[in-house]
């Protein structure tokens, strides 16, 4: 057993040291996701500074940006779009995709073929095609922005758990399951996604990255969060002007980024584990 | 450098980049519209008449240009000038060039303008005769624009561009990149400097940028404020600053809630900031405008019409006045509109401080001017230089004009405007130009902050490059003009 | 004589999760002598594979050697590092292991996987470890030596499987082979050649052996010295003849007790009613896709028929591979016949599993053969137990948690074991499991394929009394399929004996062994082994007997 | 066996006719639906209704856009791509050449990226916990955090403006000899490679951790294996279904996806043609290139699941 154990005695549970700081982590930006917005030393989109890319200092902490905006405040204020639009995204994108693909597997037959067939089609249409199109049809506005990131990330999650769950829709216990006359829902659910869930969890934790980053891109397409805020990504975007001068413009909310998804892949990797009472 | 101005030399190959092209580049200066077709038209096609730096009309292919009534002009050409075909250059190819403009199935971006001209006729092989609809003085100027350039008569196909000019197409990828040879048959006894030129776009400016920086380019066309800094702290880097007459505005539709109150109007232009919008937006390279689209470059330029100060609490008091004060009106901004998200976002802050609530829409430049531009109730525009008040107020703001992005209406400027164009006494056509400048300023619902300046940032080894009024890099005509010191 | 192997106070403990330590074996000292072969035997979940294991410096995920020594010729394995290990393994000492099922490759070809060991340790080339591989599957008695490597691990038989598993671990030669209950899924004609090929083989290289059983007649033949093995320690060591005659632990005789038992069907009383509950008629089934001529790429049944009694029990016996489960795979639907049909009380029933309805699909419980792969690893016994209950019964909470605690002890099962992972089960315990989930579901008709193969006699015995009492009580029909003639003695009221996937003949129970007409099934019932330690060479001087074993 | 894959095969081609008939239908209607046309974006703001009008009518827009599709396929079936509307070169010329670069650049990256990707998605799964794991695990996730532009931007800072070893604009380079095409493509690859390994790396680790639990790899770990030999022998044939599938997902990206490493290299390939297409409305050229996308996914989904079904004798029939 890996030294550096802690134990949560009471709460029937076991997280290692990295899991807890990657905890934190995840919970602090929660926190700043939810009250951040109260804690601006300025107002996000006012131009305080006459200079650009100012450094750091007591009175800009994280410096300012191209326009001369306090990165500090604007960070406080983006949390909650990159945290919140990234995690419901991810999630639906996630748990719609693996359900289908463990439907897939399971059922087969021609509901696996037309199913993979049309979430193919739908993954290869540029997603930039498709994301005009939905701004042009639907306007744009946060949950039409989730909506689309879901749709654009489910064909890959469904794709992944399909390939997994079919290799354990051989083995014999799932055989079993049916020989009962279990439902789909019942095998997919509790024989196959608890053998799958290690590497589901993985791609997961990947997602939510590109999730993040992806955000961005989509901004300047006019979709979703609506200047003066701005998430992290499109942060880190408009700044990026700043990066030859080592601007914190820049450099400030990409750190931003990186703790966040190496928190969120970290705390996959060192989930909880149930304590089990093993004693013969 | 000045010394060495005036001894260019000769050959090598030069590297430039633009900011934008696309598959739709092309090779007919009837459809140019990026700046990479601009470079390529000034460098294998000539226009009849060319526009100098200060803004003053010089002949190209025309030998002169004259009338009597301005309505009439009489078009003399240059002898001896050939196609890069070997064809030799007559009236008959001016008639073509020129009369093509009025064919809708050309796509001409200058049908409205051309729309003026009534009939081009041969008079002889080198005389042309141009007859407008109605007497207008700026024609030699008209004639300076890009899209006026001279091409074969018959010319259908433009895969390949067969011109007069500088240098010959020898590459050309639409999107990808243009290559020029220098025309050794060029008519103009200095021919270019150049052997050769390449000119391809690269639309991320901090790549634009850094190309120059890492010695890839010698021209990095209209490259952002942000990035000034960086060129500036590199040695070898010099900029070249030219304030045309581009600007990007705030337009509100008169005939649309809130533009139809004329108090919300003339608020808005009170809270827009523009020395914030100088400053911060742009860092300092633009110059305060207005709300009229006549720069002061312009002979024509109405000094005494003095901007607008910064003034929330007469905004609000206006705001007021309209009844809009807190509700919240949507500004469209895109891309498209060069520094429209930043202003719209100054001039949301600015509404914020008096309890105004603008409601920033940022969408797609795709599709921005077909589908928001003169459409939505207050939204951004953004104009290129045009050489005359008389194509401007035509262009945008007489009633039937094809761009008249407020809706503004008025008999009395209507007749302003034609009355200016027949008048050949500069006075006293700039004193109608100038009371119009006033209308426009106070009555239109178009609110032009600053005048926007174009930076190219070049090596210091290229030469011989100067300003000019139609735009950057030399009016887009380079090519023909610098060289490279060795 | 030297000893090969020496241990000292061994002792393997596992950490649960709540960071108790429990010991699983509490201090054995263990000598085998160069060219000695040891029985270990015990009941199941003693501890037999946990030393098996640490014999190779090997303990399971979650266990570990706290403490002692493990010496193989002097060298302590249980000090030495993983490398070291590695080097051994394979060459010194090779380790068949219990579930052949789970330890082969589902993705790669059984030659491969065989002759793997020759190329690990660089021992020969290739083509020379494919020769010597055909030789041993020769010896082994599999059908089709030279082809039968090119198949995957899911097309062979069970039986098949664990003689492959021998092959794999016979190909490198080692000193020190250890056998974990490797004949557990043969039926006995193929036991007996095996256990010949096994000993002929040892004793021609000279081999020291280990040979964890819970069949004592089969230890009688091949072992020169036994240990008794209980809760972690060992009870009693001897020679082999005088544990089998003179054992005196109670542990000992209780084992020895159980040996012999008592045939089913004198002491049935329910009356054997007319009303057939299960007939199948005419069933052609297979594996592989369907050919032009309607028939499957390998058929695995051929027109098989058969009828279950209610509250009787059909015992179906046959070599390995002759079909039986098969049989009972279609049965379930599993494997829908090509041609054929089936009835269900008297109502047809759909060949196709997802025709049939719930209360068909519950009426009739399958027990899959290789309990590893029936067990989802990720899910905790009492889950698996429990699904049919709330499944069929909706059964929910602390009543749920109750019947789960009782069905367990009825399969002697300790109510603890609840919260484990499959594998974190010994092979006994894993195939318990597997029984208990199919009663859980109050059916009416239990396919039983090989239940009490990896049990020990105490423990059979004792499944098999359960059995019958929820046959008494609750009117059950079984179909037994087993290669344990005793066992099927012992519960059935008629027994079927397959070969080739064909009936070759069926009997009641009562007139076995001797009732047999057809040669196969008297070769059958010949070859069971008796609790005697010389029967097995015993066997080749019988030339009727030999005879037939050779005709085959 | 061999047959079966070859039905295999074939059976599949057909379905991926259908679907490349289906998403080019699609992607039509999707272009139809999106505001302003061709003969509108091409004039720009100089678009007049009469000129609209004028151009649209020389350019045979007034057809319904049915039939205009119909004309479209029609024209494929007979290997014609059709004419560009915004220049009226044919499309096949345009697209060419830039397919040509971005499958180089795509090949290039492949062969680099992807057996890195497999080597550390490996390792680290054989080393689950140790301090490399982590510390490759960290790294990974670090540099797929930071935006591929800034990547991008950085690489040319450091590369092109500071240490002047490599051109900041992959095209504006000589690439006619392999020196030449190796500093043209090293930057490129540099970033393309950082996105799309991540994905790789940490789905085969997670495969390959999977398939290590198992008790035949126990078994082959008592045969004397070595680690190497346990996870390259016995973990990863049972590991390849999903890896292939993340391995198909990363690649796909390679075609379509690399807009941004185009745009801040200036490389001319086909993610820009496309987006410049639609942004003209320029159908044909539209349609072509998601096409050839949709080939591209098509092509490299089948193999992955093909491979995945040969990998697993029991999905075999
Ligand atoms: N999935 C499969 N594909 C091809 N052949 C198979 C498959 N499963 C089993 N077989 C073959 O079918 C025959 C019958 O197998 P079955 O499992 O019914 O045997 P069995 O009588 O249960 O043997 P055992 O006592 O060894 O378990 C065997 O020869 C076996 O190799
Ligand atoms: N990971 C584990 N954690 C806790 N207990 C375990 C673990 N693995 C095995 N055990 C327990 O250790 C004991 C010995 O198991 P072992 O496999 O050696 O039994 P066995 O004698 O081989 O039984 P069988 O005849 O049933 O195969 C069993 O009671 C089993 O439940
Ligand atoms: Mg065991
Ligand atoms: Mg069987």
């Amino acid at each position: 057993m890996a030294p550096g154990v802690e134990t949560l005695p009471t709460s029937g549970y076991r997280i290692n040291a990295v899991g807890i700081a990657a905890f934190i982590v995840i919970l602090f930006w929660a926190l700043v996701a939810v009250f951040g917005g109260f804690l601006t030393p300025y107002p996000s989109g006012e131009i305080v500074d006459l200079d650009y890319f100012g450094p750091m200092s007591t009175s800009f902490w994280f410096g300012t940006d191209y326009l001369g905006r306090d990165i500090f405040s604007r960070i406080l204020v983006g949390t909650r779009y990159t945290v919140g639009i990234s995690f419901v995204s991810v999630c639906a994108a996630c748990i719609s995709g693996v359900v289908l693909g463990m439907t897939a597997a399971v059922m087969g037959g021609w509901f696996d073929s037309v199913l993979s067939r049309v979430l193919d089609a739908l993954n290869s249409i540029p997603s930039k095609l498709f994301g005009l199109v939905v701004v042009a049809g639907l306007g744009s506005s946060i949950p039409v922005l989730i909506a689309l990131l879901g749709v654009i990330y489910t064909p890959g999650a469904y794709r992944f758990a399909r390939a997994l769950a079919v290799n354990i829709n051989t083995m014999d216990y799932v055989t079993v399951a049916r020989a009962r006359g279990e439902g789909t829902a019942y095998l997919i659910t509790r024989e196959i996604l608890p053998n799958i869930l290690g590497p589901v969890l993985a791609d997961l934790g990947l997602r939510f990255v590109f999730v993040v980053l992806l955000l961005s891109g989509l901004s300047f397409l006019g979709l979703g969060v609506q200047p003066p805020d701005a998430d992290w990504g499109s942060l880190v975007r408009e700044n990026i002007g700043g990066l030859p001068f080592a601007a914190p413009a820049v450099l400030m909310p990409s750190l931003a980024i990186a703790s966040l998804t190496i928190s969120v892949n970290l705390l996959i990797d060192n989930l909880p584990v149930r304590i089990r009472d093993r004693s013969a | 450098g000045e010394a060495l101005a005036q001894t260019p030399t000769k050959g090598g190959h030069m590297k430039a980049a633009g900011w934008s092209s696309s598959t739709a580049d092309t090779l007919d200066p009837a459809k140019a519209s990026l700046s990479t077709d601009y470079v390529r038209c000034c460098a294998y096609y000539n226009r009849l008449t060319f526009m100098e730096e200060d803004g003053s009309i010089k002949m190209e292919l025309a030998e002169s240009i004259e009338s009597r009534d301005a309505t009439v002009w009489t078009v003399k050409l240059k002898s001896g000038v050939t196609f890069h075909n070997g064809k030799t250059f007559t009236s008959a190819d001016v008639v073509f060039s020129l009369m093509r403009h009025l064919d809708p199935a050309v796509g001409s971006k200058v049908n409205s303008i051309a729309k003026q001209i009534v009939g081009v006729k041969a008079v002889d092989a080198l005389t042309a005769e141009i007859r407008l609809a109605a007497a207008n003085a700026d024609l030699p100027t008209i004639l300076a624009m890009h899209h006026f350039m001279i091409i074969a008569e018959g010319t259908t196909d433009f895969s390949n561009a067969n011109g007069t000019g500088a240098f010959r197409s020898k590459v050309f990828e639409p999107g990808v990149r243009s290559i020029g040879e220098r025309n050794e048959n060029y008519f103009k006894p200095q021919k270019a400097n150049l052997d050769s030129f390449e000119y391809f776009a690269i639309p991320d400016d901090s790549a634009r940028v850094n190309a120059l920086l890492s010695g890839d380019i010698q021209i990095a066309s209209s490259i952002k404020p942000q990035s000034i800094r960086l060129a500036e702290s590199r040695p070898g880097i010099v900029l070249s600053k030219t304030t045309s007459g581009n600007y990007t505005n705030l337009n509100a539709r008169l005939d649309m809630t809130p533009g139809d109150k004329s108090d919300f109007v003339e608020g808005l232009k009170f809270l827009l900031n523009r020395q914030a919008i100088q400053r911060s937006a742009l860092r300092g390279l633009a110059e305060i405008a207005n709300d009229q689209p006549i720069p002061p470059t312009n002979p024509y330029f109405n000094a005494d019409l003095k901007p607008r100060a910064f003034d929330p609490d007469k905004a609000k008091a206006l705001f007021q006045k309209a009844g809009v004060l807190n509700q919240t009106i949507p500004i469209v901004a895109s891309e498209a509109a060069s520094s429209s998200i930043d202003m719209a976002m100054i001039v949301q802050q600015a509404g914020a401080g008096i309890g105004m609530k603008f409601d920033i829409q940022r969408v797609p430049s795709d599709g921005y001017w077909s589908k928001y531009w003169l459409k939505a109730p207050v939204h951004f525009g953004n104009i290129n230089p045009r050489p005359t008040p008389d194509i401007l107020f035509s262009l945008l703001y007489a009633s039937d004009a094809p761009w008249n992005e407020s809706q503004f209406k008025s008999a009395k400027f209507d007749r302003m405007l034609l009355e200016a164009r027949g008048q050949l006494d500069f006075a006293k056509r700039k004193a109608i130009y100038n009371e119009m400048q006033v209308m426009v300023a106070n009555e239109a619902g178009t609110a032009i902050p600053v005048f926007i300046s174009n930076v190219d940032a070049i090596s210091d080894k290229v030469k011989g490059l100067r300003a000019n009024p139609l735009g950057g890099q030399m009016g887009y005509a380079f090519a023909e003009y610098v060289w490279l010191q060795r | 004589m030297a000893n090969l192997v020496e241990v000292r106070d061994l002792r393997v403990g596992a950490v649960t999760d709540s960071g108790r330590r429990i010991e699983i074996i509490k201090g054995v000292n263990l000598d085998i002598a160069e060219g000695e072969i040891v029985a270990l035997i015990g009941e199941s979940g003693s501890g037999k594979t946990t030393i098996a294991l640490t014999l190779m410096g090997y303990a399971r995920p979650g266990c570990s050697i706290t403490s002692g020594s493990v010496r193989l010729a002097g060298f302590d394995l249980a000090k030495a590092s993983e490398r070291e290990r590695a080097h051994i393994r394979g060459t010194d000492v090779a380790y068949v292991p219990q579930s052949a099922a789970a330890a082969f490759n589902p993705a790669r070809r059984l030659i491969e996987q065989v002759i793997e060991v020759a190329a690990i340790h660089d021992l020969m080339p290739p083509e020379a470890a494919r020769a010597k591989a055909i030789d041993l599957f020769r010896a082994l008695a599999l059908p089709n030596p030279e082809t039968i490597g090119e198949r995957y691990p899911h097309q062979v038989s069970g039986g098949q499987l664990q003689r492959l598993a021998a092959a794999m671990a016979l190909i490198g030669d080692p000193k020190l082979m250890i056998f974990d209950e490797p004949t557990t899924a043969l039926d006995v004609t193929t036991q007996i050649e095996v256990l010949r090929a096994f000993k002929s083989v040892m004793k021609e290289r000279g081999m020291t052996g280990v040979y964890v059983s819970h069949d004592l007649a089969v230890v009688a033949q091949i072992a020169d010295r036994i240990v008794v093995l209980k809760g972690g320690e060992i009870q009693e060591t001897g020679e082999t003849e005088a544990i089998i005659h003179r054992g005196t632990h109670p542990y000992t005789q209780e084992l020895l007790a159980a040996f012999q038992p008592v045939p089913f069907a004198a002491s049935h009383t329910i009356e054997a009613g007319p009303r057939p509950v299960l007939e199948v008629v005419d069933v052609v089934a297979g594996y592989g896709p369907v050919g032009p001529d309607g028939l499957p790429w390998k058929v695995a049944l051929k027109h098989v028929s058969c009828i279950l009694h209610k509250g009787r029990n059909l015992g179906v016996i046959g070599e390995s591979g002759s079909g039986k489960s098969t049989l009972a795979r279609a049965m379930a639907g599993l494997l829908p016949p090509v041609s054929g049909h089936m009835r269900l009380d008297g109502k047809p029933l759909p060949n196709a599993l997802h025709e049939r309805s719930k209360d068909e699909l519950r009426r009739m419980q399958i027990v899959f053969q290789l309990a590893d792969t029936a067990l989802n690893p990720a899910r905790p016994v009492g889950d698996i137990i429990g699904r049919p209950l709330t499944f069929y019964n909706g059964m929910k909470g602390a009543a749920l948690e109750a019947r789960v605690i009782a069905i367990m002890d009825m399969v002697r099962l300790p109510a603890a074991m609840r919260f484990r992972l499959p594998g974190e089960l010994s092979g006994g315990q894993k195939q318990r499991v597997n029984l208990a989930r199919a009663l859980a579901a109050d059916p009416e008709i239990v396919l039983c394929d090989e239940v009490t193969s990896a049990l020990d006699t105490v423990v059979a015995a004792a499944v098999i009394e359960l059995l019958k009492e929820l046959q008494r009580e609750l009117g059950l029909s079984y179909v037994f399929i087993s290669h344990d003639l005793s066992t099927v003695q012992a519960i059935c009221d008629d027994v079927m004996v397959m070969q080739n996937g064909e009936v070759v003949e069926t009997l009641p129970a009562d007139k076995l062994p001797h009732g047999a007409t057809k040669p196969y099934s008297k070769l059958l019932f010949a070859s069971v082994p008796k609790l005697d330690t010389g029967w097995l060479d015993g066997v080749t001087s019988d030339p009727e007997l030999s005879r037939a074993l050779l005709g085959r | 066996m061999d047959q079966q894959v070859a039905y295999l095969v074939l059976s599949r081609i057909g379905v991926a006719i259908v679907t490349l008939i289906v998403v080019s239908f699609v992607v039509f209607a999707a272009t139809e639906m999106l505001p302003g046309d061709v003969a509108q974006i091409l004039l720009g703001q100089a678009a007049t209704p009469e000129a609209v009008a004028g151009l649209r009518q020389s350019m045979k827009l007034d057809d319904p856009a049915f039939v205009r599709f119909l004309r479209w396929m029609l024209g494929l079936l007979s290997g014609d791509l059709g004419r560009s509307y915004a220049n009226n070169i044919a499309v096949a010329d345009l697209v060419g050449g830039r397919l040509l670069n971005t499958l180089k650049l795509a090949l290039v990256t492949t062969v680099v990226a992807v057996p890195i990707a497999l080597l550390l998605g490996i390792t680290t799964a054989m080393y689950r916990g140790s301090a490399y794991d982590r510390t490759v695990n960290m790294l990974v996730v670090g540099v797929i955090s930071v935006p591929e532009f800034m990547i991008a931007t950085l690489a040319v800072l450091v590369f092109a403006v500071w240490l002047r070893w490599l051109p900041a604009v992959s095209f504006a380079t000589d690439l006619s000899s392999l020196w030449g095409i190796v500093r043209a493509f090293a930057m490129p690859v540099i970033t393309q490679s950082c996105v799309i390994s991540a994905q790789m790396i940490r789905m085969t680790r997670a495969a390959v951790i999977d398939t290590l639990k198992t008790p035949y790899v126990e078994m082959a770990l008592l045969k004397g294996a070595s680690w190497n030999h346990i996870v390259l022998h016995h973990a990863l044939p049972n590991a390849v279904g999903p890896i292939i599938n993340a391995v198909a997902l990363s690649l796909s990206y390679l075609l379509g996806g690399v807009i941004i490493v185009e745009t801040v290299f200036n490389y001319p390939g086909i993610a820009k043609l496309m987006v410049d297409a639609v942004s003209t409305r320029d159908l044909p050229l539209i349609q072509s290139c998601a096409m050839i996308f949709c080939l591209g996914y098509l092509t490299l989904i089948t193999i992955a699941d093909i491979v995945a079904i040969v990998s697993n004798p029991r999905l075999r029939k």
